[in-house]
């Protein structure tokens, strides 16, 4: 069920009038029987993966907690027997079960992920190792909905109650919809569970205020993703599947179109979910922060997909960069005179395996690989060159709060950001390259002039109407990064106001969007992942 | 402590971590320096600030860090 | 305060709804330039429906027939309810659609949609559905017949089909948008233009003639309904060389109305008694009769209707007479203007 | 645990650059092998698409387009053209001496092969089987792998369904047309 199509519209709400009709404690079971009736319009074949990975989870959840609770119940017993020395043992010892505990979960949820999604690319490149044509090898899984979603977030679920976070959820039913909270299937965001539970199991009172504002952002989000990213997308389809044809000038235009588009697709999305949420009273956190306003590569990935960021550094960033083995080499490194080498061992490793999962995790093949590893040696090479940056802004220090030097630094950083998105744009690394190198060995100014971009499967309307469109995203999103919100300049006018200012949205949405017969129906580029 | 501002000091010569408590909030430090931060710790006090003590009320400011340091020294 | 908030309430409904029905209105298409054949199954409802002869079909029917040559030579009131790629289910709702307004004596069903069989397509359930008044028919006409891309929504709420239209607005959008002008004879399609038939091709053999059980089905319901109300059902094969007309299916409708006690009249065989001649009686090389074809089969057609279903003729009956006097002078008009068009053409 | 974890990530690394070391290489030879190849896998590919037709000497294949098809075997006077009603794009049936084409419209209005016929025992297929031969003929030459509706039996391979229709132990018709139709 795709989020633009109308029977999702129709399941949104029916469920929404049912959610508040029902009694507040009722609540979050009708949503996991919606989640679950969501799941199965996805396919019922793909049921399986996530009732696994829930029970699996759920147990080894119940285990690590049990194993606490006999610890605690049993140092208290012995408080006075125990030495300093046994005590330590004794929970190192418990440690050590919860921890077997959570590597099975561990291998169990990522092994069912990395047999679906990965086990074609891995076979067929091992295949390729032996001199095996591959075809033969080949397998096909689909890919059940939203699993790398939720299986990052119930593993993130698993590591803090490892940690000793919080009380895992008792009631099996609970923890069901923790993990499949329909919403977050789609494309995340990935939640915490500290942060979402709460929202999740407590009933909510119908709150005009709420669901006014949820269902203003999802108008919105449905604005950046029907009218533009749906839009956009005709153009480019054709640009990055002939680039024999529409290399040169058409590279850069597909690479920014590209990154539009993306942009678009999965904030307006996220907006959606976010949105639909908020108007069932639970609050999801949120996953970008106006990332193309971004002034370094850096900035960048604190503003775009935070909270997937978020949990490779909280569950596989610091782990590496901290964990006593890298700091004992580190160590080592320094005792040997090596004092820089031992400062960036730890940081060079860690950032390196986070942008190769990352990468991973965005789609089995080499592209992906090679577009994480590209932002890797990007990020650390930026930070190599810190301390020229701090001599430049010591030298000129007016440049820092230059309106125009720091537009030049958005700028840079959004086509630098496009750029490495060129690898999920094209099919092939070496398409990629070619296509990059095509842009400044055959580029024609006169593209943009003479005709050619309307070849490509966009009219003039639909370029106006992209212009337009782009403009108010772009008001709206300079408005937030000063702090301000257009949303409650709007609520503070007269109701007239009001009305054209939403209904209008609404209308350009209806009568601009890319929908319906005569437009492909697209998918979240961020569905399948 | 002192050892400690020392450090913290050589990470961000421009800041004022004697008074700063929104190290994190403001993204004074990020993941880098956190990582750094917690080698030199490691070398200086042989504490070990695991994964799970990174959370944003450890580091917000120099004080809650020593806290952190001495509540795991008290561990060790 | 109270009565204040209601008002506002009141006038912002309206205002949204006012706008979405300016706006839908303006996007669907206006059939008006060309294309005029998506208007066919909406004109009907202007009519004064006191028929006694009822056409169902494709555009075998409406361009095929003339009414007024059957008002005139035989005094038979008669209307088309043809529309492209009318699919012999969409024939059976439409005849539902017919009968809340009026019973004719007669039912005419072409019967090319019944073994042809053709795939639905959305841009024709367009013009067959679009025109028809809202009732259950119209909602079991569009169910049976969407393809798998379409979405009952898009019929309700056109506006979402049609709504990339608003880049595209030309001016009849506007000229048209609470009116249209006429554009058929009674649902008849005229053409005056003429086009010889040539290298007409043969039929193809098939593997299977059976005609699918599904579309007998249809035809089956259409009887029944006529019986029930006590309408006589007649069965015509137009004399149209192509899509091809086999024996193998003649022979099955042939069946099919000896069984059931219906007049099939296969006006194909029948061409040359009928005096048509497909090098200058058909404006499409032989797919569809001209105006000079037309109006020979309807001579030759009123008669058999005349004979067989014993219709009296009505022509005295003054209030008939005086729409029809309106509806030659408008018939006359259109030949005339589409005369001109060729003479200027050439 | 830590320790582990390091070492599994070290290890995951190192399989890692280890396949994409293999990946590149793979990547680098199909590139060095250049276009020349590619064009040759491409012709090879479409022959192993599916069944075609040969007249003179082009290959013709349910799908192709209209314009692609004349320009590959010309013009032919026998032409019959079917406008659909309403102006709904138009059918056209082509008819090269003992051959019949029809193309029709496809979605984007571009008209594509839609079937190709044998109208006599003048031609044959390229794999040898012409109308008036018999079921023995067509299963030397295609092989068991038909299915049946009727008297029709056909083939699929790729995208193209060949059918025959058989009566009496005689072929009288032998058609080309698109599987997915």
């Amino acid at each position: 069920m795709s989020i633009t199509s109308y029977s999702f519209l129709l399941f949104a709400g029916v469920l929404f009038i049912l959610y508040y009709l029902i009694p507040r404690r009722f609540q979050w079971i009708l949503l996991l029987i919606a989640s679950y009736v969501f799941y199965c319009f996805s396919g019922v074949r793909y049921l399986g993966y996530i009732l696994a990975t829930t029970v699996f989870s759920y147990i080894v959840s119940m285990k690590i907690w049990d194993l606490k609770r006999r610890q605690d119940a049993r140092l208290k017993l012995k408080k006075d027997e125990f030495s300093r020395e046994e005590k330590k043992a004794y929970k190192a010892s418990v440690k050590k079960k919860q921890k077997a505990w959570l590597v099975a979960a561990l291998l169990f949820n990522f092994g069912i992920l990395g047999i679906i999604k990965y086990g074609n690319f891995i076979v067929s490149n091992v295949g390729s190792l032996f001199g095996a044509s591959g075809d033969d090898l080949f397998f096909h899984l689909a890919l059940p909905l939203g699993i790398s979603f939720y299986t990052f977030q119930t593993m993130g679920y698993l590591i803090d109650l490892y940690r000793g976070e919080y009380e895992p959820e008792r009631n099996f039913f609970k923890f069901a919809l923790f993990v499949s909270y329909f919403p977050q299937l789609i494309q995340g965001p990935i939640s915490r569970f500290g942060s979402l539970s709460k929202d999740l199991y407590t009933g909510h009172a119908f709150d005009g205020r709420q669901v006014a504002s949820g269902l203003q952002r999802m108008l919105y989000g449905y604005f950046k993703k029907m009218v533009i990213a749906d839009r956009i997308i005709t153009g480019l389809t054709t640009i990055s599947g002939d680039p024999a044809t529409y290399s040169g000038t058409f590279v850069l235009v597909g690479m920014i179109f590209y990154a539009i588009d993306l942009y678009m697709d999965f904030s307006g999305g996220i907006d959606i979910v976010i949105g639909l949420s908020q108007a069932l009273g639970i609050t999801l956190p949120e996953n970008f922060k106006r990332p193309y306003f971004s002034k370094s590569l850096k900035d960048y990935w604190h503003r775009w997909h935070i909270s997937l960021c978020n949990w490779f550094k909280d569950y596989l960033f610091y782990p590496i960069s901290t964990s006593p083995a890298m700091l004992a080499r580190a160590k080592k490194m320094k005792a040997a005179g090596h004092e820089g080498l031992s400062r960036r061992f730890t940081v060079y490793t860690a950032t390196m395996v986070v942008w190769l999962s990352t990468g991973i995790w965005h789609g089995a093949s080499w592209n992906f690989v090679v577009w994480g590893l590209l932002n890797g040696f990007f990020l650390l090479l930026s930070q190599e060159l810190e301390p020229a940056y701090r001599r430049f802004y010591e030298r000129f220090p007016r440049l820092e709060k230059n309106a125009l030097w720091n537009a030049f630094r958005i700028v840079r950083t959004f086509l630098f950001v496009s750029l490495l998105c060129m690898f999920d744009y094209y099919d092939s690394v070496s398409t990629v390259i070619r296509s990059f190198i095509g842009m400044f060995s055959s580029f024609r100014l006169s593209v943009f002039w003479d005709g050619s971009l309307l070849a490509i499967g966009l009219t003039a309307a639909d370029y106006w109407i992209l212009l337009v469109s782009l403009i108010l995203v772009f008001v709206v999103s300079w408005f937030q990064e000063k702090g301000r919100s257009v949303r409650s300049l709007i609520a503070a006018r007269a109701l007239p106001v009001r009305v054209i200012a939403w209904y209008g949205l609404f209308l350009i949405v209806i009568l601009f969007g890319a929908y319906g017969i005569g437009y492909d129906a697209t998918q979240f580029i961020y569905n399948q992942f | 402590m002192d050892t400690l501002l020392e450090i913290l000091n050589d990470l961000h010569p421009d800041v004022d971590f004697e008074t700063c408590d929104t190290l994190i909030d403001d993204e004074i430090l990020d993941s880098f320096d956190i990582v750094s931060l917690i080698a030199e710790i490691n070398n200086e006090f042989d504490v070990n600030i695991s994964a799970k003590d990174i959370i944003p009320e450890n580091f917000n400011s120099a004080q809650a860090l020593w806290a952190l340091i001495e509540r795991l020294e008290d561990e060790e | 305060m109270k009565a204040k908030k209601i008002l506002s309430v009141v006038v912002v409904t309206v205002f949204v709804i006012g706008t979405l029905y300016l706006l839908q209105r303006l996007v669907m298409p206006k059939y008006m330039d060309d294309v005029v054949e998506g208007n066919f199954i909406a004109e009907y409802y202007n009519e004064e429906k006191d028929h006694d002869v009822i056409f169902l079909g494709d555009c075998e029917v409406y361009e095929n027939f003339s009414p007024l040559v059957l008002w005139e030579e035989y005094g038979i009131n008669s209307y088309i309810r043809g529309s492209a790629q009318q699919l012999v289910s969409q024939s059976y709702y439409i005849l539902e659609d017919t009968l809340r307004y009026e019973t004719p004596d007669v039912v005419v069903f072409s019967v090319l949609a019944v073994p042809y069989n053709e795939a639905p397509r959305e841009s024709y359930n367009r013009m067959t559905l679009d025109g028809m008044r809202w009732s259950l028919s119209k909602v079991n006409a569009i169910r049976d017949s969407m393809t798998e891309e379409e979405s009952f929504l898009d019929y309700v709420f056109p506006l979402l089909r049609y709504h990339s239209r608003i880049t595209e607005l030309t001016a009849d959008d506007f000229t048209y948008l609470f009116h249209r002008d006429l554009v058929s004879h009674n649902g008849y399609y005229m053409r005056v233009d003429s086009l010889p038939a040539e290298n007409v091709p043969e039929g193809r053999p098939l593997g299977d003639y059976t005609i699918d059980a599904a579309q007998m089905e249809y035809l089956d319901k259409i009887r029944t309904l006529c019986e029930e109300k006590g309408i006589q059902l007649v069965l015509v094969k137009a004399p149209s060389l192509y899509p091809y007309w086999y024996d193998e299916w003649d022979a099955q409708i042939t069946e099919y109305a000896e069984e059931h006690d219906l007049l099939y009249v296969n006006l194909l065989a029948q061409a040359d008694e009928a005096g048509l001649d497909f090098q200058t009686d058909t404006y499409d090389g032989g797919l569809h009769l001209n105006l000079s074809g037309a109006e020979k089969l309807s001579r030759y057609f009123g008669a058999i209707l005349q004979d067989h279903c014993g219709l009296e003729s009505r022509r005295g009956e003054e209030a008939l007479e005086a729409a029809w006097q309106e509806k030659t002078v408008w018939y006359e008009e259109d030949k005339a203007r589409q005369e001109a068009e060729i003479a200027a053409g050439e | 645990m830590r320790k582990k974890l390091t070492a599994c990530a070290f290890a995951l690394t190192l399989c890692l650059s280890a396949l994409i070391a293999a990946g590149c290489g793979g990547d680098s030879n199909t590139s060095t092998t250049g276009a020349g190849s590619s064009e040759t896998t491409a012709a090879a590919s479409t022959a192993d698409e599916g069944f075609y037709f040969e007249l003179e000497g082009q290959k013709l294949t349910p799908g192709m387009a209209q314009d692609d098809m004349i320009s590959a075997i010309g013009e032919t006077d026998n032409v019959f053209s079917a406008p659909s009603c309403a102006g709904q794009g138009t059918d056209y049936t082509y008819t090269y001496g003992s051959v019949e084409i029809v193309t029709v419209p496809n979605a984007d209005g571009v008209n594509e092969i839609s079937t190709i016929a044998l109208r006599d025992d003048l031609t044959s297929t390229p794999e040898g089987v012409s109308l008036y031969m018999t079921t023995a003929d067509m299963t030397a030459a295609y092989g068991e792998d038909y299915t049946q509706s009727g008297n029709a039996y056909t083939y699929v391979k790729g995208n193209v369904k060949l059918s025959f229709i058989i009566e009496n132990d005689e072929i009288t018709s032998i058609e080309y047309s698109l599987a997915t139709a």
